[in-house]
């Protein structure tokens, strides 16, 4: 098999604003059939991170890399429309490219949101309108995947549901996934690559290894507990996983 | 009939059936003031336009462009609302315009003549300009019509999905410049604008998409055009401010009816 | 074969021309007295007198701005006569406003473009007699049934012309030499005609404000040059006038160039011109 | 004691958006001294109820009833601020009510993030910004909270000590809390309360009498194998609890 | 230094210092137009003033109530923007205005004088209305400030909180309605307008908090009517065009200068 090709990339990345370093030297790559994901405290840099490698965002240095013609689907952390714009979901989701209407049928399905075709976007509820974002996401058939916090609002039995699809997109349709995410207990399962974020990269590895890491545990301390794969053992064997000097602790902001 | 209530009708449905699209955009980027900016902006454009002895319309015109781009660039601010914005470059504009004036030795401008035009006056040429710039615009308006909207909705989506931001913000700010400063000789500015923004708020009401709305834009503009020179020649009222009651009577009795559009 | 339809654009000229056409037609007039061009729009009886005119008659685009697009369209199928470029009608430079130096001789202004020309060319009688003269053989032209009506009419009306000048001409010679300001300049023909003492004028355009230096000399030389009266107009606010005055000593008067005030009539020009004449002897040399 | 004062109360609530029933015959009430929690998949009417409760919206049928003189502190499922206002967190926190400066630093240090009180609060991250909007609403010594996904986009310890956080306020100050999550797991753990909705109330009682429902069960399914008290047994006894004809299996938008 | 100077420059002052603060709310609220509006509108006011026989500034100043008040009502339908409903507002308020002047004979409106006025011509009397109504203004504004703030920021929050948010709303509309109405016949609405707008938007870029918006926005004015009278006074400009010109020179020169605030 060929190397899988990469679809996104920054080395070196550092950002301020003001006179505060939000991220710090970040190297990360996303390629194609491989789920990574972000996790780290809040004001961690993550969605920073995440617009910088779609290019909403310029670094102060280093540089971005995505290979031209790479088609991306997105789900930002926040989206709002203004409710002067008549919209309805069906119109939202062949909004700039055109749509089969079979087509948005079966992507709102896999987000079990098929009822919300023709329902105004402005009266969605939190979870119904991440589920729409989402379906949006899939419906451009997209090599790369960028979820900030896909699904935030969305209910219990929607979460793992969501997360499994992604996994399952990834093996159908091989794209590459980018995933910010605070539910270790749901993620973990699913991932690839691991990559623990505090400024500077924490921990970064198969979600096995980071899991035993001193710092990782630090940071998600109260957690642990709750994540079933817990007590698997970490193997501590081969592969790319290195943790760096993450600040000890509760979350530190601002520091 | 008389032929210049024809033509009038003619002309007004015209720009009625051109405003509509664009006045849904307007209306959904708060940008309702752009034609009174521009409006505004024609008093500098006439006065350079007689201190560099070039044509008066063709400055007005450069005057109306340069706008449109200087607000373009202005927008890339965040912290600042259009509004606020086109009222800085309208007033601004407004203010250069009589100090210019009153710079050039002993012209006499009568700004309101390139205000005020008047529908019961269009040519059977104006006719000709209006429906084939018209037919133009639109298809202009048709080719950035997706792309368009999904800057509107969601920038930064629309720039993910591979959207030319900035290129199609500028074409349309362009496209709208040019028809505003054509339609402002033609039927005069407050014709115009009012034909941009009521047709297309009372059409909000009843529209699901924005398509719809652009459609029954149209329709209520067209409408208005119909009912207002009707009122005009019925109780010998000025024409163009009869159609703007006419459209204004559409937008406040619009609620009245129910409507399925949340 | 009935007259012809007429129209007039403002109502000084439509005066002489209904002077001029008598009892043999009624001249429609297009913009009433008082009428200004910010509120003009055109209803729908006005378009259609335009759209049946025979014949249209104005000063041209340089002063009826507002009316050289429906005239151009409207008024296509109709023959015009712009009293402007009339045989015989004397043509001065507009001047800048402020304060003038001393009074300058003022050459006629033939050869100057219209875009610096002062429109108010019906205030001097000689223009006025051009006037019914062009008009009298453009109507003759058009309707030359008529013709010998018109020509009778247009030498009684010279002859009516000629002695208000006169009369105008005597009652303004005691206050020829006293100075008086104007609002705007709209007066160069009628102080032209007279010889009057006008010191200048504050703004150019009445609506466009003045700048502070101008009302600062402007000001003085109020006081300076012993000006007797400021003038202002019926339709724009005097707080301008009312500064210029304040500790000058100088009367406050009002001049209407357009009369406003007066109904559209044969008789509207002659009105107007007694009572330019009689604002400015009753300002300048008041009989207590 | 004396009766838990009632601090909101709505009675026979209908909501129709259109022809769709939302809300269908709704009772709840909030006293004094106790956290209720409402529970229910997306679009179940959750943000509705809450925002009929507030008097944001009005029922097409029922009553509602807020004493006069409850000062409520809330914080809403979304929240946009126009960046055309500069704002700092300092003045975001004592927008209406002057605070003190002591105060509002207390406030922040209580939800981990007094590290935020000059930051501009068009620049926050999403949980941060969750974080201060929870702290404004303490602020604010409110007899009622009411929190409408509260820890929304909050990383993982942030979550548990916010929800111990909102637990001991009901224990120190005595106020009511009102709230609507998605996280069974931490949840019901401190809830003296748990309405399960779904456009009808479907149960309602004690956390440990609604978790052993087979109503619920079939609403989170996929979840509670994950809450590490669901083999406490239902002891099936005495007190309030009791479940309606909550419809089984999958989410139902629109049925 | 001439008296008239003088006067202007506190008049200038005067009114810069009470528009600031309701121009920061009027930049935030997206209401920039609403000074235009009111302008438009005083043409229907002189018109009916003359019909019905009351006096014509009275006419004015109602009709402007009625307009804020109307805007009050339909800021209640969320569906369209402020500059949507103030641009329907204002263009069939001007066109009523001119239908009504249609049907009066022979109107004399000097609209011109209420859009640019004129600063260099206040009396002693404006002079102390421009400072005894302003401090009044600031007194009212001041006593609602924390309430209107609040309703700006978020209309939920405040309502729950227990902010009486019709009433601060409202409140709000009239005071710049009444605001506006005598600024309009004192300085002219091109300036009053400007005053409103200009300053507050150059102070967004420096300011961190809502006061110190308020207090950038009035020292920019204060600073852009002294710079503009001097400049009126050295180059003979008019005198409202060239403080407009100067508060726009401190906006566009603002975001040179590096600034603190995000
Ligand atoms: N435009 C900006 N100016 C100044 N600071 C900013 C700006 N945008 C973000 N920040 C700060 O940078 C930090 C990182 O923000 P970011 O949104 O990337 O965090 P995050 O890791 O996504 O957090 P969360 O989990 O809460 O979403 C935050 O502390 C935020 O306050
Ligand atoms: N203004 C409205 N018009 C029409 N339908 C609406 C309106 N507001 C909400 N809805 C619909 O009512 C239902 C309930 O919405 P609500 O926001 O109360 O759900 P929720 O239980 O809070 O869901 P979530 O967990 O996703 O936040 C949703 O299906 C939503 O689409
Ligand atoms: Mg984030
Ligand atoms: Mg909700
Ligand atoms: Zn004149």
């Amino acid at each position: 098999m060929a190397d899988p090709q990469l679809l996104a990339e920054v080395r070196g990345v550092t950002v301020r604003f003001g006179n505060r370093t939000v991220l710090d030297n970040i190297d990360l790559a996303v390629h194609e059939r491989e789920i990574v994901t972000l996790i780290g405290p809040n004001g961690a840099g993550k969605s920073t991170l995440v617009r910088i490698m779609l290019g909403l965002h310029q670094p102060g240095a280093g540089r971005v890399r995505r290979p031209r013609g790479v088609t991306v689907g997105y789900v930002p952390q926040r989206l709002n429309v203004d409710p002067v714009l008549p919209l309805t979901v069906r119109r939202f989701l062949s909004l700039y490219s055109r749509m089969d209407r079979q087509q948005m049928i079966r992507a709102l399905g896999d987000v079990d949101a098929q009822a919300l075709l023709e329902v105004s976007l402005h009266n969605l509820s939190g979870g119904e309108l991440q589920r729409v974002l989402l379906a949006r996401a899939l419906l451009r058939q997209p090599q790369l995947l960028v979820l900030d916090e896909p699904v935030q609002g969305v209910d219990v039995n929607g979460q793992t549901e969501l997360y499994e699809l992604i996994a399952g997109l990834r093996d159908q349709r091989g794209c590459g996934v980018l995933m910010v995410s605070h539910d270790l207990h749901l993620v973990m399962a699913r991932t690839d690559r691991v990559f623990c974020l505090d400024q500077q990269m924490c921990c970064t590895g198969r979600p096995e290894q980071v899991r035993g890491e001193p710092a990782f545990r630090a940071m998600f301390r109260n957690q642990t507990g709750l994540v079933p794969y817990t007590h698997h053992h970490e193997d501590g064997s081969e592969s790319e996983g290195w943790c760096g000097q993450c600040r000890e602790g509760k979350n530190h902001h601002h520091a | 009939m008389h032929d210049f209530l024809i033509r009038a009708l003619l002309a007004g449905i015209g720009v009625a059936l051109v405003a509509a699209p664009l006045g849904t955009f307007v209306v959904w980027r708060r940008m309702a003031y752009f034609g009174d900016t521009l409006a505004h902006s024609a008093l500098l454009g006439v006065a350079l336009g007689l201190l560099m002895e070039v044509n008066v319309d063709l400055a007005i015109i450069a005057i109306c462009v340069l706008l449109a781009l200087l607000l373009v660039g202005l927008q890339l601010r965040k912290r600042l609302a259009s509004d606020t914005l086109l009222g800085i470059l309208s007033h601004t504009a407004l203010a250069l315009g009589l100090i210019a004036i009153a710079l050039v030795e002993s012209v006499r401008v009568d700004l309101m003549g390139y205000l005020f035009g008047d529908i019961l006056a269009v040519s059977t040429i104006d006719v000709a300009w209006v429906w084939g710039g018209g037919i133009l615009v639109m298809g202009l308006l048709a080719a950035i019509w997706r792309p368009l909207l999904a800057i509107t909705v969601h920038e930064e989506l629309a720039r993910v999905e591979g959207v030319p931001v900035a290129a199609v913000r500028a074409t349309f700010m362009l496209l709208m410049a040019l028809v505003i400063a054509v339609a402002m000789k033609v039927v005069g500015i407050l014709l115009v604008t009012s034909l941009l923004i009521i047709p297309a708020a009372a059409a909000r009401h009843f529209a699901r998409s924005p398509e719809q709305m652009a459609a029954l834009a149209a329709l209520f503009g067209a409408l208005a055009v119909a009912c207002g020179l009707y009122g005009s020649w019925h109780w010998d009222l000025p024409a163009g401010p009869a159609i703007v009651v006419a459209a204004a009577g559409l937008f406040f009795l619009a609620p009245l009816v129910p409507s399925r559009a949340e | 074969e009935p007259p012809p339809r007429v129209v007039v654009s403002i109502a000084p000229i439509h005066s002489l021309v209904a002077s001029v056409t008598g009892d043999a037609l009624k001249p429609d007039l297009l913009m009433p007295p008082g009428t200004t061009p910010h509120s003009y729009a055109l209803r729908p009886s006005e378009a259609r007198t335009l759209a049946e005119a025979e014949l249209v008659i104005w000063i041209g685009e340089h002063l009826e701005s507002v009316l050289a697009k429906p005239l151009a369209s409207l008024g296509a199928d109709a023959r015009q006569l712009e009293l402007m470029g009339a045989p015989g009608v004397s043509h001065l430079p507009a001047r800048r406003a402020g304060i003038r130096e001393s009074r300058e001789k003022q050459a006629d202004g033939h050869g100057h473009g219209y875009g610096s020309e002062d429109p108010h060319l019906w205030l001097a009688p000689a223009n006025a007699r051009a006037f019914v003269d062009a008009t009298a053989a453009m109507l003759a032209d058009v309707d030359p049934e008529r013709a010998a009506v018109y020509r009778a009419n247009a030498e009684r009306t010279r002859q009516r012309i000629d002695a208000l000048e006169s009369d105008i001409r005597r009652r303004l010679d005691p206050v020829k030499p006293l100075p008086y300001l104007v609002f705007h300049d709209a007066y160069q023909h009628f102080e032209h005609a007279f010889e009057l003492g006008s010191v200048g004028a504050i703004v150019e355009n009445p609506e466009h404000p003045p700048g502070a230096r101008r009302l600062a000399t402007v000001r003085q030389s109020v006081r300076e040059r012993g000006v007797r009266c400021v003038f202002s107009e019926p339709q724009f606010r005097s707080s301008v006038v009312d500064l210029i005055m304040e500790g000058g000593g100088a009367r406050h008067g009002v001049l209407d160039p357009v009369g406003s005030e007066l109904n559209p009539g044969p008789d509207l020009w002659f009105e107007l011109m007694d009572e330019l004449t009689e604002s400015l002897v009753a300002c300048l040399a008041p009989s207590e």
